[in-house]
C-alpha cells in the first residue's frame, strides 16, 4: 500500500494510534469475541484516560469475523495494507487464528490473540497470545483432586476443539496417573452429540469415584443434568467453557462443577482488582476471563508501542520481543511470564454453586 | 436395559423433531430448512414467556407448539406461497423453497444470537420439575417417558391421518398436482397452511420436550438436529411416518451403541455409514415408493 | 487498484474457491444428478494437497493435480456404488459421504491434525494460477451448455428415459456429471488450502453444501455464469454487511429470502431476460399455418408465458 | 427406394420378436409375443386399453426390461443392448404421453432427435447414418416442415396446444432418420383432417423405405395405412394379418371394436 | 345452465381465447369442435377456474363463477375431466376416486363409487395400484370416473375419448349420453367428431379463439362452415398444404 498517512517515519507517535481488532461479534463464538472486545474497551479507555501516550490517543477498530476463517483472513489483509495500523488484536477462534497467523507473520504485522489455544497460532516473532493455554493451569487442579480422595475417574470430553480433546484425552489422565487414580472410562463425544445419557451410562457403569465433563456451551448443561439424573452426586471436573454463567440453566444440577481458569473476579491481586473495578464501572456486571485476557493483551501492545516510540511495525515487534523477556502484571495476576510468545498465568480454581462462581483457591498458592 | 431406555428416549426426540418436517416434505413437497430454527425459536419465545409467568407443563407444551405454528405460518405466507406463485410447478420451485427457508431461518436465528450471545437457555423457570422415575431395572425421567409417549401417539395419529383421512388425502394430492387438486374441491391455500401450521406446532412441541429432556439448548441446536432429521426422513422414505419412526430408532440405536460401547468419537461416521449402506440397498428408503413413470 | 487488490486478496481468492465449489454442485445438477459429493471431494483434496505440500514437499500445482485426480477417482467410485439412487436419496447418500470425510479428518489425528487440522501450507500458488485453472474449467463447461451437448444435458436432466431413447448414453452422462462434481469440488478444496494455508474439520462440513446451494440458486442453476455470480455475491456480501453491525445476519437472511422469492431463475436468469429483451427475437413467421389454427400473434417470450402460467398454477 | 410385393415377401425380417414377455409381479403386460416385420412396410397393433401395446413398444426399444424372449434386428439379437444403442441401430419411437424437454424450443426438441452421433458398428450398414452438420440441419428442417410445425419453431412446449405437442413428438422421431419407426398413438387428440395428414406422412415415410409400427385406436386409420395388423388382448397376440381380415375376427370384434365397426364388418 | 359469454383469455401476449359465448343446458350435450390450438382447452380451463379470464363472464344458473378459484367453482356442481387426464400418478386408483368425491361423504360416496366401479370394472380390479402405472386408456377411464365421483350437475369433458379403444369410447360416450339424459349438462370437446356428433345436441365450432358456428347437432353435419372451422384453416388453404407435402416427400 502507498497511501495511509499517520506513520511518523522516525520516532514520534501519530495523533491517533489505530489498532484493529478482528473478533467474532456474531455467530456461535460471539460470546467470547464480544467478551474480548469489552476487555479491549476497558484497556483503551484506561490508556486514554491516563494519557498513557501523552498527546496521542489509542483507538481500536472492531471488525467482525463471524468466526469464519476466510472473513478473518480478509479483515487481516485489509489491516495489513493499511500502513497506519501498528498491530492487530487477533481472533479468539482457533480456526480464524490459524488462518491469520501466516499472513501476519509474512506481512510483518504484530498480532496478539486471546484464547485460540492451539499449535500453529504462535508461529514467529510477530504472533503472540495473551491467554495461557488452558492445559497449562490444569496442574493446579491436583490439590482439589487429591483432596477428594478419589481412586478412579471417568471422563467425558468433546472432540469439538483441540484444547478440549487434549484435556480430556491427555492432561486429565496424566494428572490422574500422577495422583495414583485410575481412569476407568473415557468417552469422546462429537459436536453433534446432544444427548449424553449413553456416554454417561458407560462412564458410570465403571463406577468411578469422580467424573470429569469437558464440554462446551449447552453441552455442559445437558451433561451435568443427565449426570445428576443418572445418580452421580459428587464434584465434577470441568473446563472454563462452563464459566460466564453458562451453567445457569442447569439449576441445582449444575452445582459442584469445578474448573481451573486464568481469571476470576474474586481473585485478590492488585492487577485483577483494578481491572475488575474498571470493568464493573464501565459495564455494570462481573467481568469474564475473555475480557481480562484482552485487557492484558491490549496493555502489552500499548507498552510495546510506547517503548518503540513509533508505530512502525518492525519496531513494535522488537519492543514486544524485548518486553516478552520480562514478567508483567495484569488482570491475570502478577509476575506473569511469556513463554514462546504465550502468556503464562498461575490460574485459579473455581466452583459453580448453582447460581454463581465460587473461588476455591488461587493457583499461585499451591 | 438402560440401553433400551436411552435409545427410546433419543429416538423419540428424533421422531418428534422429524415428524413435522416429514409431513410437509412428503405431502406438499416442501423441504423446510427453517424447521430447525423454528424448533429453537419456539423454545426461546417460551423461555422468554416463562421469565414473566411460571407456567405448568401442559401450558408450556401448548405455548411452544403455538409459537412454532405461528412462525411456520408466517414462513408459508411470506416466503413459500410467493415462491410457489412464481413457479410453474412445485418441482421447479424445490431449490428456491430450500434456500428461501434457509434465508428466512436466518432472521429468528440472528435475533436469538443477538439476544443470547449463543449462551444456552432452558425452560427451568417453569413449574415443571424433571424428576427421575425408576421402574424395576429401568431408570428414566418423567419427561423422557412423556416424550416417548408423545412420539408414539403423535406418530401414529399423523400416520393414520395422512393415509386414511380425507384431509391427509387432500394434502398428498396437493404435492402431486396442485391445480387438479383444486378441481377436486380442495382449497389449496388453506390445506397447505394447515399442514404447515401443524408441522410448525410439532416443531415447537418437540422443542419443549427436547429442552426439558436435555435441559438447555443454544440457537444452533436446531441445525445439528436438522441434518440428522433429513437423514432419518430419507432413510425411512420421504413421506412415510413409519419409515421415519424406524429411521429414528436406527439412528438413535447406532449413536447410543457407539457412545455406550466405544470411546465415542467415531459416532457420526458409524451412523452415517449405516445410513449410506441402507440407502445403497434400498434406493428409495425403507418404506419409500418408487416414483411412478410410464412410457 | 493494487491497493484494493492487496487488501482484498483473501476475498478474491475465496471468490474463486467459492466459484469452483458452486460449480461442483451445479454441474451434476444440470444433469439431474443431485450429488453433493463435491463437498466431500473438497475436504479430501484440501487435506491431500496440504499433506503433499507439508509432508512430501511438493510444489503447489503438482500437489493440486494429484489431489484432484485422486479425489475425483474416489468420487467416481462412490458414483458407481450409488448409481441406482436418484433425487434426494442420492443427495443424502452423498451428504453421508461428506460427513464421513469430516469425521475421518477429525479422528485421523497424526495425519490430519485432528480438530486443529493442518496449517502452514505456504506455497507460491497465486491468483494468476487460479484464474488460469478456472478459465480452462469455464471454457469446457461453456461447451457443454450449448449446441448438441447442451441439448443432451437438458434431456438427461429432464427425462433420462427419453434421452436414452434418443441415443444418449445416460449412464455415461450421469457418471461424468458425478465425476465432474468431484473434480470441481476437489479443485476448490485444493485451492482453498493453498490460499488459506490452513484446513480444519469445521471447514469441510455441511455448511459448504449450504453455501454452494445458496450460490447457485441465487446466481442461477443452469450456467457457469450463474455460479460465478453467486460466488461473487456470497463471498462479498457478508463482508460488505459487516458495515451494518450487529444485525448483519438478519439483513443477509432477508436478502437471501427475497432472492429466492423474486428471482425464479436466479440473477443469471434476470440478466438473460434483459439481454433477450434488448435484442428482441423476431416474431414468428406468419401466424397462420396449417398446423396451428391458433391466433396469429407472435410468440411470446418464455418469461411472459411463465408469468401467465402463474394464474393457472 | 421402391419395394415390390415379391421383394418384401422374400425379404428377411428387419425386426423380429421371439416369445417376448414383460411381467410386473402378477401383471402379464406382454406375454409370449412373437412378431416378424419386414422392410418398408407399415404394421399396426390394435388391442383394448391395457392390452400391452405400449409395453411392447417399450420392450422393443429396450426401455422396459424383458422377462423373457428375444429381440432381433436384421437377424442379430439385441435383447442385451441398452436403450441408447437403439437409435444408432436405426430404431426410433414416439411416446404415448407427450415427452418434450420443457426448456428447449420446438426446434431444439426436434434437433435432439437428430443429435445422433458416433453410431456403432451396426449403423455403418445403415445408409445416411454418418450425417454431416448440414445434413442434420436439413433433416431437422424437413421433420419440422412435414409435421406442419414451421410457424412454431421458436415456441416452448408449454406454449403449444396438445395437438401441436404431439406433432413435435413425431417430428423428433423422424429427425433421427430411422429405418424403423414406432408410433404410439401419434394422432391422439387430433381431428380427422389432421389424422389424414399424419397418415399421409406415414405413407411418404414408408415409400422412402422406413418401416413403421403403429399403435392406434382409430381403426379407420389403421385400416387405411397399415399393411399388416397385430391384434392383442391381455398381453397376448390373438391374431394377425391384413387389416380388413383382422377386424373381422370375432375375438377382435368382441374385445376391441366398437359399435360402428361391428356394423361395418 | 352454464352460460359463457364473451370469454377471452390470454397467455402473456398470446390471446388464446378471444370471444367465446355458448350455453350448456341441463340434459343436453354441447359439443365443441375446433382445430389444434383453437383455444378449446383454454376455454375449458377458464370455466373451471384454472385460468383467470381476461374478459367475459361464466355463469352457472344464478351464480357468477367468473374468476373464482377451482375449489369454489366445483362446489357449485361443476366437474372437469382435464386434457391429458392429469390423474394423481403416485396415488392409488382408489385414492384418486376418493379425491374425486372429496366433497361427498358417507353412504352417498359409497353408492357413487359402486356405480363408477360398475361402469369401469378395471378401476375396481386395480384399485390398489398406483394410478400412474395404468395404461393410457385405463388412466382416461380413471379421470372420467374421478369426475363422476363428485356427482356434478355440469360436466366438462376435454377430449374424453383420447386414447380409448373403440369399445371404450362407446362405453364412455354412451355413459355421457346416459348422464345427460338424467338432466346433467355436458360441455364436451371431442376430436372424434363422428362419435361426438352421434350423441351431441348442440354444436359449437371454435377457430382461433372465437366461435364461428353454433347450432343444432342435427344440422351441423350438413353445414359447410362447421366443417371448415372444425377442420381448421387447413381446409381453406390447400395450396400451402400441398407445398408442405412436396417438401416432405423426400424425407
Ligand atoms: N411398470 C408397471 N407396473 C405395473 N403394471 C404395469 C406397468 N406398466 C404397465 N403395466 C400394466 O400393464 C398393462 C399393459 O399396459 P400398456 O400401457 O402396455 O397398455 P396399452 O395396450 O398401451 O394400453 P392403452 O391402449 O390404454 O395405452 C396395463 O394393465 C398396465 O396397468
Ligand atoms: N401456457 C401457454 N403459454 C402460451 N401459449 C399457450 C399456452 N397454452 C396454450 N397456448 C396457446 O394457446 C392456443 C390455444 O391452446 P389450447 O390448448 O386451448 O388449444 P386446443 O384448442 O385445446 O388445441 P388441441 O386440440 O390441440 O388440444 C394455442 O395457440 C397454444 O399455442
Ligand atoms: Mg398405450
Ligand atoms: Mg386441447
Amino acid at each position: 500500500g502507498s497511501g495511509g498517512g499517520g506513520t511518523s517515519a522516525d520516532g514520534g507517535l501519530p495523533q491517533t494510534i489505530r489498532i484493529v481488532s478482528v473478533n467474532p461479534e456474531t455467530g456461535p463464538t460471539s460470546f467470547a469475541g464480544l467478551g474480548a472486545e469489552e476487555g479491549y474497551k476497558v484497556a483503551t479507555k484506561e490508556i486514554n484516560d491516563t494519557r498513557f501516550f501523552g498527546d496521542s490517543t489509542l483507538s481500536v477498530t472492531y471488525e467482525d469475523d463471524k468466526g469464519e476463517p476466510v472473513t478473518a483472513a480478509n479483515k487481516l489483509s485489509a489491516a495489513v495494507s493499511d500502513r497506519s495500523v501498528p498491530a492487530v488484536f487477533g481472533s479468539i477462534a482457533t480456526p480464524s487464528a490459524l488462518a491469520m497467523s501466516p499472513i501476519a507473520q509474512k506481512a510483518g504485522l504484530p498480532i496478539i490473540y486471546t484464547q485460540a489455544g492451539s499449535d500453529g497460532v504462535v508461529v514467529g516473532d510477530y504472533t503472540w497470545r495473551a491467554t495461557p493455554l488452558m492445559i497449562s493451569f490444569y496442574p493446579i487442579m491436583k490439590k482439589f483432586v487429591a483432596e477428594q480422595g478419589w481412586k478412579s475417574l471417568g471422563i467425558i470430553y468433546t472432540t469439538s476443539s483441540p484444547t478440549l480433546i487434549k484435556i480430556g484425552s491427555t492432561v486429565l489422565p496424566d494428572l490422574a496417573k500422577e495422583l495414583g487414580i485410575s481412569v476407568v472410562g473415557s468417552v469422546g463425544t462429537t459436536p453433534t452429540t446432544q444427548d449424553f445419557s449413553a456416554p454417561i451410562a458407560q462412564i458410570l457403569g465403571a463406577k468411578p469415584d469422580g467424573v470429569a465433563v469437558i464440554q462446551t456451551g449447552a453441552s455442559n448443561v445437558t451433561a451435568m443434568t443427565q449426570l445428576r439424573q443418572a445418580g452421580y452426586t459428587g464434584p465434577v471436573l470441568g473446563n472454563s467453557g462452563a464459566g460466564a454463567g453458562n451453567l445457569t440453566p442447569a439449576g441445582a444440577n449444575g452445582a459442584g462443577m469445578v474448573w481451573p481458569t486464568d481469571f476470576s473476579s474474586l481473585v485478590s491481586s492488585p492487577g485483577s482488582e483494578k481491572f475488575s473495578g474498571l470493568y464493573r464501572q464501565m459495564f455494570g456486571k462481573e467481568p469474564t476471563n475473555y475480557a481480562a485476557e484482552a485487557y492484558d493483551a491490549a496493555w502489552f501492545v500499548a507498552r510495546a508501542i510506547k517503548a518503540a516510540g513509533s508505530t512502525d511495525r518492525a519496531k513494535v515487534k522488537d519492543a514486544m520481543v524485548a518486553a516478552g523477556k520480562e514478567p508483567m502484571s495484569g488482570a491475570l495476576g502478577d509476575q506473569l511470564r511469556w513463554v514462546d510468545g504465550t502468556l503464562q498465568a498461575p490460574g485459579v480454581v473455581v466452583e459453580w454453586t448453582g447460581t454463581a462462581e465460587k473461588l476455591l483457591y488461587n493457583g499461585k498458592d499451591v | 436395559m438402560q440401553f433400551i431406555v436411552q435409545i427410546a428416549t433419543l429416538g423419540s426426540i428424533y421422531l418428534l423433531f422429524s415428524l413435522g418436517l416429514n409431513l410437509v416434505w412428503g405431502s406438499l413437497g416442501i423441504l423446510n430448512f427453517a424447521h430447525g430454527v423454528t424448533f429453537v425459536f419456539a423454545v426461546y419465545l417460551t423461555h422468554l414467556t416463562l421469565g414473566v409467568a411460571r407456567l405448568p407443563f401442559l401450558v408450556v407444551l401448548l405455548l411452544g407448539a403455538a409459537c412454532g405454528a405461528v412462525l411456520t405460518v408466517l414462513l408459508q405466507v411470506l416466503v413459500f406461497e410467493p415462491i410457489l406463485r412464481r413457479s410453474p410447478s412445485i418441482h421447479q420451485a424445490e431449490m428456491r423453497i430450500l434456500i428461501g427457508g434457509l434465508g428466512f431461518s436466518t432472521i429468528p436465528l440472528a435475533f436469538m444470537e443477538h439476544q443470547t450471545k449463543n449462551l444456552p437457555f432452558g425452560l427451568d423457570q417453569g413449574s415443571f420439575v424433571v424428576s427421575p422415575v425408576v421402574l424395576g431395572s429401568f431408570r428414566a425421567t418423567n419427561i423422557a417417558l412423556y416424550g416417548i409417549g408423545l412420539a408414539v401417539l403423535l406418530g401414529l395419529a399423523i400416520a393414520v391421518w395422512l393415509a386414511r383421512s380425507r384431509g391427509g388425502l387432500a394434502l398428498r394430492s396437493l404435492g402431486v398436482d396442485a391445480p387438479v387438486a383444486g378441481l377436486m374441491g380442495i382449497d389449496r391455500r388453506r390445506s397447505a397452511l394447515l399442514a404447515m401450521a401443524l408441522a410448525g406446532g410439532l416443531a415447537g412441541l418437540a422443542g419443549v420436550v427436547y429442552t426439558y429432556t436435555l435441559t438447555a439448548l443454544t440457537p444452533d441446536s436446531g441445525d445439528l438436529l436438522l441434518v440428522k432429521a433429513f437423514a432419518i426422513v430419507i432413510l425411512g422414505g420421504v413421506g412415510s411416518i413409519a419409515g421415519a419412526a424406524v429411521g429414528s430408532l436406527v439412528l438413535a440405536a447406532a449413536e447410543v451403541s457407539v457412545l455406550t460401547f466405544t470411546s465415542g468419537s467415531w459416532v457420526d461416521a458409524v451412523s452415517f455409514s449405516l445410513i449410506f449402506l441402507m440407502l445403497v440397498l434400498r434406493p428409495v428408503g425403507l418404506f419409500g415408493r418408487k416414483e411412478v413413470r410410464r412410457t | 487498484m493494487t491497493d484494493f487488490f492487496a487488501s482484498n486478496l483473501t476475498l478474491i481468492q475465496a471468490t474463486f474457491v467459492g466459484f469452483a465449489l458452486a460449480l461442483s454442485i451445479q454441474v451434476p445438477l444440470r444433469l439431474g444428478v443431485f450429488s453433493l459429493a463435491g463437498a466431500g471431494a473438497f475436504g479430501l483434496s484440501a487435506y491431500a494437497t496440504a499433506l503433499l505440500v507439508l509432508k512430501a514437499d511438493m510444489p503447489a500445482l503438482p500437489a493440486l493435480a494429484v489431489s484432484v485426480v485422486g479425489s475425483t477417482l474416489v468420487v467416481l467410485l462412490l458414483g458407481l456404488v450409488v448409481y441406482r439412487l436418484s433425487g434426494i436419496y442420492l443427495a443424502m447418500a452423498t451428504v453421508a459421504f461428506d460427513l464421513i470425510v469430516g469425521v475421518v479428518a477429525l479422528n485421523g489425528d497424526p495425519l490430519t491434525g485432528g480438530s486443529t487440522g493442518l496449517y502452514g501450507v505456504l506455497t507460491d500458488f497465486d491468483v494468476v494460477q487460479m484464474i488460469v485453472l478456472l478459465v480452462v474449467v469455464v471454457v469446457v463447461l461453456a461447451a457443454t451448455e450449448r449446441g448438441r451437448t447442451g441439448r443432451r444435458v437438458d434431456a438427461v436432466r429432464e427425462d433420462p428415459e427419453l434421452a436414452a431413447s434418443l441415443g444418449v448414453n445416460v449412464r455415461r452422462y450421469r457418471l461424468s456429471g458425478f465425476a465432474a462434481g468431484g473434480a470441481l469440488g476437489a479443485l476448490a478444496g485444493g485451492m482453498a488450502v493453498l490460499t488459506r494455508s490452513a484446513i480444519s474439520p469445521p471447514d469441510v462440513g455441511f455448511s459448504l453444501i449450504v453455501l454452494a446451494l445458496t450460490m447457485i440458486v441465487v446466481g442461477g442453476t443452469r450456467s457457469w455464469a450463474g455460479a460465478l455470480i453467486g460466488a461473487v455475491l456470497f463471498t462479498w456480501l457478508p463482508t460488505l454487511l459487516t458495515a451494518i453491525g450487529e444485525w448483519q445476519d438478519l439483513v443477509y437472511g432477508v436478502i437471501v429470502t427475497l432472492a429466492a422469492i423474486f428471482l425464479p431463475r436466479g440473477i443469471h436468469g434476470v440478466v438473460l431476460d434483459a439481454v433477450r429483451r434488448s435484442r428482441r427475437r423476431p416474431p414468428d413467421a406468419d401466424g397462420a399455418s396449417a398446423a396451428d389454427g391458433g391466433p396469429d400473434v407472435p410468440a411470446t417470450e418464455a418469461t411472459e408465458a411463465d408469468r401467465a402460467a402463474e394464474a393457472f398454477r | 427406394m421402391t419395394t415390390t410385393p415379391e421383394a418384401t415377401a422374400t425379404a428377411p425380417p428387419v425386426l423380429e420378436l421371439r416369445g417376448v414377455s414383460v411381467h410386473y409381479g402378477g401383471v402379464k403386460a406382454v406375454d409370449r409375443v412373437s412378431m416378424s416385420m419386414a422392410e418398408g412396410k407399415i404394421y399396426g397393433v390394435i388391442g383394448p386399453n391395457g392390452s400391452g401395446k405400449s409395453t411392447l413398444i417399450g420392450a422393443i426399444t429396450r426401455l422396459v426390461p424383458l422377462t423373457a424372449g428375444e429381440l432381433l434386428l436384421d437377424a442379430v439379437p439385441y435383447s442385451g443392448a441398452r436403450a441408447h444403442r437403439l437409435v444408432a441401430l436405426g430404431v426410433s419411437r414416439t411416446f404415448q404421453t407427450v415427452r418434450l424437454i420443457p426448456n428447449l424450443t420446438v426446434y431444439e426438441n426436434v434437433e435432439l432427435g437428430a443429435d445422433l452421433r458416433r453410431p456403432g458398428q451396426f449403423a455403418r450398414r445403415v445408409p445416411g447414418l454418418h450425417p454431416t452438420r448440414e445434413e442434420l440441419a436439413a433433416a431437422v428442417d424437413r421433420a419440422i416442415t412435414v409435421t406442419g410445425l414451421d410457424s412454431l419453431r421458436r415456441r416452448l412446449p408449454a406454449e403449444l396446444s396438445y395437438g401441436a405437442q404431439r406433432r413435435v413428438e413425431i417430428a423428433r422421431a423422424i429427425a433421427a432418420r430411422p429405418r424403423f419407426l414406432l408410433l404410439d398413438e401419434p394422432t391422439a387428440g387430433m381431428n380427422q383432417i389432421e389424422r389424414h395428414e399424419i397418415a399421409d406422412l406415414m405413407h411418404r415415410l414408408c415409400s422412402a423405405g422406413i418401416s413403421q409400427l403403429l399403435v392406434e385406436h382409430d381403426v379407420q386409420m389403421v385400416v387405411d395405412t397399415t399393411d399388416h395388423v397385430f391384434a392383442m388382448t391381455a398381453g397376448t397376440l390373438v391374431t394377425e394379418g391384413r387389416p380388413e381380415d383382422v377386424i373381422r375376427d370375432p375375438r377382435v370384434q368382441e374385445a376391441y371394436l366398437g359399435r360402428r365397426w361391428r356394423h361395418d364388418a | 345452465m352454464l352460460d359463457i359469454s364473451s370469454l377471452a383469455c390470454s397467455y402473456g401476449r398470446v390471446e388464446a381465447v378471444r370471444d367465446i359465448s355458448l350455453r350448456a343446458r341441463p340434459g343436453e350435450i354441447t359439443l365443441v369442435l375446433g382445430a389444434n390450438g383453437a383455444g378449446k382447452t383454454t376455454m375449458m380451463n377458464a370455466v373451471a377456474g384454472l385460468l383467470k379470464p381476461a374478459a367475459g363472464t361464466v355463469r352457472l344458473g344464478e351464480e357468477d363463477l367468473t374468476g373464482l378459484p377451482p375449489h369454489v367453482v366445483v362446489r357449485h356442481g361443476l366437474a372437469l375431466v382435464p386434457e391429458g387426464r392429469r390423474i394423481f400418478g403416485p396415488m392409488t386408483v382408489a385414492e384418486n376416486l376418493r379425491l374425486g368425491g372429496y366433497l361427498r361423504q358417507g353412504a352417498r360416496l359409497r353408492e357413487v363409487l359402486a356405480r363408477v366401479h360398475e361402469m369401469f370394472p378395471v378401476l375396481h380390479d386395480r384399485r390398489d395400484v398406483a394410478a400412474g402405472l395404468l395404461s393410457g386408456g385405463e388412466q382416461q377411464m380413471l379421470a372420467f370416473g374421478r369426475a363422476l365421483m363428485s356427482e356434478p350437475t355440469v360436466l366438462l369433458l376435454d377430449e374424453p375419448s383420447m386414447g380409448l379403444a373403440p369399445v371404450m369410447t362407446d362405453v364412455v360416450l354412451g355413459k355421457v349420453a346416459e348422464l345427460a339424459a338424467t338432466g346433467l349438462g355436458v360441455l364436451m370437446v371431442e376430436q372424434n367428431a363422428d362419435a361426438g356428433l352421434d350423441i351431441a345436441d348442440q354444436v359449437v365450432a371454435v377457430a382461433r379463439g372465437s366461435v364461428v358456428y353454433s347450432g343444432d347437432a342435427a344440422d351441423a353435419r350438413n353445414h359447410a362452415s362447421v366443417l371448415r372451422a372444425f377442420l381448421g384453416e387447413a381446409a381453406l388453404a390447400p395450396a400451402a398444404e400441398s407445398g408442405a407435402r412436396d417438401q416432405g416427400g423426400e424425407a
